[in-house]
């Protein structure tokens, strides 16, 4: 809007995902009047949450409660979710998830018409919402689509962040390269949103999209925010090897099976219940996907996973289904495996790995999304209000983004309503920024040499060995010893292309730059939570330890290489930490 | 700034009817007198006969109709071959006269010998 | 506070399409091959309206036309509008579906069954009017 | 030995060279590899200055579109192997204009979608807390297939029209436009008549029929496009020979 003039808004929104553009429309609703910017390093409709897959929880069906819908997620988190936070959440989800009806989402329907839910991993009842098997990418698309009929809405598409402007103690902007032009120019606003997504790409093995590099965890690091619980780290435990790509949770709540080399159904063996015929809700197959994952990881120990060119692996069998189901409730599980693997699941086992997939950590916000930096809001995946806890229930996400996009949404535009000017510096800081890229980036004097391609794989190998599924004191210190010698010769980088025109060079060295500061953090984080809980499994410290870990980890980015550590207790209303149990 | 509706759906109905006729009834009708009559393969009927066949209203519907849709057909068809295959475009209006007029054209010819014969 | 500093504004590249364009790929050779059918439909079209008038004239002209159709010019001509116009039957058939969602209570019936639906009634039709003609 | 497989891939570096030219790599020819591994590999291993945009890698993004051989494809979901032995092809989408290397523009197509009004339009709105609208499966079957596009613009590149009439409004905008109309939810088909029953729209569509052919979603909107010719007839003869009748 030309209120303000190019490039000066009320509200900025980083991130064209889920999160991002369920934010837009609750400015946009909250205030008709205010001018909001969307800006997003790729077509908002490419964002990640665009592969999703299984479907987003929220009570609808008579037999469910949100008490329910509470409980599960607080204990699959392992008592480290904010309970205000996952009781907002229960509550605002249903009427979140129909809002996205009314704008089209093509949800799966019961013969009458209404809602079908289907069952995942954890739950009690039947509560997750889903439109095949593609759930992720008709709520991006129906979102996508409802935002271009508000004008107040621009977007800024294929601009790639690569600062905040905080000036006078607000963050009232971001600095922003124009990847077609190579422009790099400042983009006020009198609040910004950060929904850039999550970060699975510090590990080399991820369900993730290549553009899912923790930019919006750093940019806040970097501003002085903290990052919170960024030890939490969930592997899905149905990836296909090689690719990493997923294989949605729907095919075990549909009734796949998880079998070992001798065809055996070892979750048996771990604490999970009895192998059923049907599957059977919070057991076997159904269980909760740390748990899952870790077991995987034991049969492996006992040899006795298959092997395969690209490391161990167990089989998920979905056979017993046959086609029809198949086709109607899970076809892109044919279609991937198809695709990708050359096999057809109705005939073949598919071969199946865990796989990185979700960080529960973030942006520490709060329950409205604002962080401790007045104007700056975060909300998505790569925010933690701390509804995930130690390990996210399945489909929980997707709904997060809608419910917490909203509440973001409207407390950034409550905030850009209540300022009235701009800081002075703002053009100032701008032209700081591009000299600093500049003389890291494009300079092309002194002995550069070395190549992001090789710093990326040598960071993937560190956090994979030292910060994988199960973690010990010695591995976690070995990983932050190469990760500092890694950004040494980060400084050093040298890059062959010099264009301005969409490189794509200089972005990916950007982005390596932001992973290294987050699994800066992780690592930190988990070498200094001595306990083992949820996706956080420490081989020297096998139990959880609520005595002294009952508590968010906070990292601050200090002067030197080695993030700071805080805690912060973790609200409990009505649910007092108890045993996670499964299988019965 | 709306922009004006096109009167192409009218074209295009005549293009899509004159395209079924055509492809149900020319190719057996080409067959017959144009290859089979003409090399002996059957016998010509006399000319009594056709002309009775010819006067016969339903034949009459069916002639004029044959022809003039099949006119049509062409016509729409080759407009946007003139336009696409050989990127006429700019020649639009000529185009555009010279395929539905000869299409018109044809019709009325059609038409009248169809009434007099 | 606009700073838009433009170091170097690209221009993006336009391929020129060239006129030949559907030379270049067999889909689209056909699509062409397709659509210059429409050609022999019209001739065949004026054909028919040549024959008319030569039936109304009387059966002298009738007689004579009849000769000259039956060289080896015309047949030569009369074989190659029937190619044409058979690719354009078959091509018209082959896509009714695309335009067409036909359904029998709630079931869509597949684009296969319409295709040889139409390719029945062409038969039929086709006999029809050699049945006629040979009466 | 490893075999390899050559890939001649187009650059275009406008600082560089106003014209656009080809650029041979030979990389190792591996049976899991789609095209895009091959991308990648050259530009971590052999060559950092080449651009691309890819995503997902599991054919969902809709980003990673190329013409490869001449045919427009997923370049994450086609395998290496299937061009044995090569030399394999590789260029920006057809008829968009070449930002840098692989990368092509996007506006135009984007400002299409946006031009079909792709929302739910209705005349009142129900509150969230009044449910959800009724669906049954069978009304959800008959906007399905055209609710799956992943926006990838394989289709646009397929369709010489597009090339020919850059106004043309294009084959995924118009899907998009039936995705809603046949939704029962919506009530927006007038105001998307407006826009695709004009010069522009749908009957600037020849029935070449590649768009459905080069999808790889099933889209068909080649039938999209189609079926809408049929609705767009059917409305204009009400509206001659009921001229009164239209509201
Ligand atoms: C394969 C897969 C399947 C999943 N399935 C499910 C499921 O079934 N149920 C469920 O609940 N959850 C699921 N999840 C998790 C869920 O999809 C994600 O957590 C969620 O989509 C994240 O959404 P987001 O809006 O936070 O971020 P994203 O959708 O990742 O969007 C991030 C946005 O930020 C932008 N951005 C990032 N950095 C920058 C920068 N520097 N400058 C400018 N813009 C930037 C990007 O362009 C993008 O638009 C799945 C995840 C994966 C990987
Ligand atoms: S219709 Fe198909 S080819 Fe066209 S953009 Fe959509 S998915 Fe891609
Ligand atoms: S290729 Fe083009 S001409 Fe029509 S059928 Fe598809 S839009
Ligand atoms: S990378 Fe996403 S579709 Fe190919």
């Amino acid at each position: 809007m030309a209120r303000y003039g190019p490039n000066v808004h009320d509200v900025l929104i980083v991130g064209g995902g889920g999160a991002g553009l369920r934010a837009a429309i609750a400015v946009a609703e909250t205030n008709p009047n205010l001018s909001i910017a969307v800006i997003s390093k790729v077509y908002p409709m490419r964002s990640h949450t665009v592969s999703a897959e299984g479907g987003a929880a929220a009570v609808i069906k008579p037999d469910d409660s949100l008490d329910d819908h509470a409980y599960d997620t607080i204990s699959g988190g392992d008592w480290l979710c904010d309970q205000d936070a996952v009781e907002a959440f229960v509550k605002e989800a249903p009427e979140a998830m129909i809002r996205l009806e009314h704008w089209g989402c093509p949800w799966s329907r019961e013969e009458n018409g209404s809602i079908a839910v289907r069952p995942f991993g954890g739950m009690k009842n039947k509560r997750t919402w889903f439109a095949a098997d593609k759930t992720g990418f008709h709520m991006l698309h129906s979102m996508f689509q409802t935002t271009l009929k508000y004008d107040p809405i621009l977007r800024y598409d294929e601009y790639f962040v690569t600062s905040l402007l905080v000036d006078e103690g607000r963050c009232q902007g971001v600095v922003a390269l124009e990847l077609a032009t190579g422009k790099i120019e400042p983009i006020a606003a009198k609040s910004v949103i950060l929904c850039t997504g999550g970060c699975g790409k510090v590990f080399p093995f991820t369900t993730n999209a290549n553009i899912k590099t923790g930019d919006g965890m750093a940019l806040a690091y970097r501003a002085g925010v903290p990052l919170k619980d960024m030890e939490f780290v969930q592997y899905h435990p149905t990836g296909l090897p090689f690719t990493g790509i997923l294989i949605t949770e729907a095919a075990r709540a549909e009734g796949g099976r998880l079998l070992n080399k001798d065809g055996y159904r070892y979750l048996q063996d771990y604490d999970l219940g009895i192998p059923e015929d049907k599957p059977v809700l919070r057991s076997m197959e159904l269980g909760p996907r740390d748990r899952l994952s870790q077991a995987f990881e034991n049969e492996k120990e006992k040899g006795r996973t298959l092997d395969g060119p690209y490391g161990a692996y167990v089989h998920l069998d979905i056979r017993h289904l046959g086609q029809e189901v198949i086709d109607e409730k899970i076809p892109f599980v044919r279609e991937l495996c198809r695709k990708y693997e050359n096999i057809d699941p109705v005939h073949e086992m598919i071969p199946v790995r865990p796989v990185v997939h979700y960080i529960m950590g973030g942006i520490h916000t709060d329950i409205n999304g604002a962080t401790s930096l007045d104007g700056l809001f975060a909300a998505g995946e790569t925010a933690c209000v701390s509804i995930n806890g130690a390990n996210r229930l399945g489909s929980n996400s997707l709904t997060e983004l809608l419910v917490f996009g909203a509440r973001a949404g409207s407390a950034a535009a409550e905030y850009a309503s209540s300022q009235s000017s701009f800081g002075t510096r703002l053009d100032a800081l701008a032209t700081d920024e591009k000299k600093r890229i500049e003389k890291t980036f494009f300079n092309s004097n002194g002995n550069r040499s070395e190549r992001v391609a090789d710093l990326r794989k040598k960071m993937h190998n560190a956090m994979e060995q030292g910060a994988g599924i199960y973690r010990t004191e010695a591995s976690l210190k070995t990983s932050g010893e190469t990760l500092s010698v890694l950004r040494e010769r980060f400084k050093k980088i040298s890059l062959e292309d010099k264009s301005y025109t969409f490189n794509t060079e200089f972005v990916s060295a950007m982005e390596l730059s932001y992973m290294f500061d987050v699994a800066e953090a992780i690592i930190e984080s988990a070498l200094k939570r001595t306990e083992s809980r949820g996706s956080h499994q420490r081989m020297d410290f096998p139990e959880r330890d609520d005595q002294n870990f009952l508590t968010h980890s906070l990292a601050y980015k200090t002067g030197q290489e080695i993030a700071r550590i805080e805690y912060l207790p973790v609200t409990i209303t009505r649910w007092p930490p108890g045993e996670r149990k499964y299988g019965q | 700034m709306q922009k004006k509706r096109s009167n192409d759906p009218f074209w295009w109905t005549l293009f899509g009817a004159g395209g079924t006729i055509s492809a149900f009834f020319i190719p057996v009708h080409v067959l017959l007198f144009g290859i089979a009559m003409p090399l002996g393969w059957i016998s010509v009927p006399d000319y009594e006969t056709l002309l009775q066949l010819a006067q016969h209203p339903v034949t009459r519907l069916y002639i004029f109709a044959l022809v003039s849709l099949s006119l049509f057909h062409w016509a729409h068809r080759f407009r946007y071959t003139l336009y696409d295959g050989l990127m006429l475009k700019h020649l639009e209006h000529y185009i555009f006269i010279f395929c539905y007029g000869s299409a018109l054209a044809g019709t009325v010819i059609t038409g009248v010998l169809i009434w007099t014969i | 506070m606009s700073t838009r500093y433009e170091r170097y504004r690209p221009t993006s590249y336009h391929h020129k399409m060239s006129i030949f364009w559907w030379v270049k790929r067999k889909p689209y050779m056909l699509f062409i091959i397709r659509e210059l059918t429409s050609i022999f439909v019209a001739a065949y079209a004026i054909i028919l309206i040549v024959k008319l008038n030569a039936l109304k004239q009387g059966a002298e002209v009738w007689e004579a036309l009849l000769v000259s159709l039956s060289g080896p010019f015309s047949v030569t001509v009369h074989i190659v509008v029937f190619i044409f116009v058979l690719f354009h039957s078959i091509t018209w058939f082959k896509l009714a579906p695309t335009a067409m969602v036909v359904k029998i209570g709630k079931k869509k019936i597949p684009g296969s069954i319409i295709i040889a639906v139409n390719f029945m009634m062409w038969i039929l039709l086709s006999g029809g009017i050699v049945w006629i003609l040979l009466q | 030995m490893e075999t390899t497989i050559n890939l001649q891939v187009l650059r275009y570096i406008p600082e560089k060279d106003p014209d656009p030219f080809y650029q041979e790599y030979e990389v190792p020819l591996r049976e899991e590899w789609v095209i895009l591994d091959a991308l990648n590999y050259i530009k971590d291993q052999i060559d950092g200055t080449l651009s691309y945009r890819w995503s997902c890698r599991m054919g969902v993004c809709g980003s990673c579109g190329m013409m490869v051989n001449e045919k427009p494809i997923l370049t994450c979901e086609t395998f290496l192997e299937k061009y044995m032995p090569g030399p394999i092809r590789i260029a920006p989408l057809n008829y968009f204009g070449v930002i840098r290397d692989l990368v092509v523009e996007t506006d135009g197509f984007m400002e299409k979608v946006k031009r079909v009004k792709p929302w739910i339009i209705r005349d009142k709105e129900k509150a969230p807390l009044e449910g959800e609208y009724l669906q049954t499966p069978e009304e959800l079957s008959e906007y399905k297939q055209y609710s799956m596009c992943i926006n990838c613009m394989l289709c646009y590149s397929a369709c010489p029209v597009v090339g020919l009439e850059p106004q043309f409004i294009g084959p995924a905008a118009i899907a998009l436009a039936q995705r809603y109309n046949y939704d029962n939810r919506d009530e927006g088909q007038n105001q998307r008549n407006d826009v695709l029953l004009t010069d522009d729209g749908i009957f600037e569509c020849t029935l070449v029929g590649e768009c459905s052919e080069v999808c790889p979603k099933k889209v068909d909107p080649a039938g999209a496009i189609q079926r809408y010719k049929v609705q767009g007839a059917t409305e204009w003869w009400t509206s001659v020979l009921l001229p009164f009748g239209k509201k």
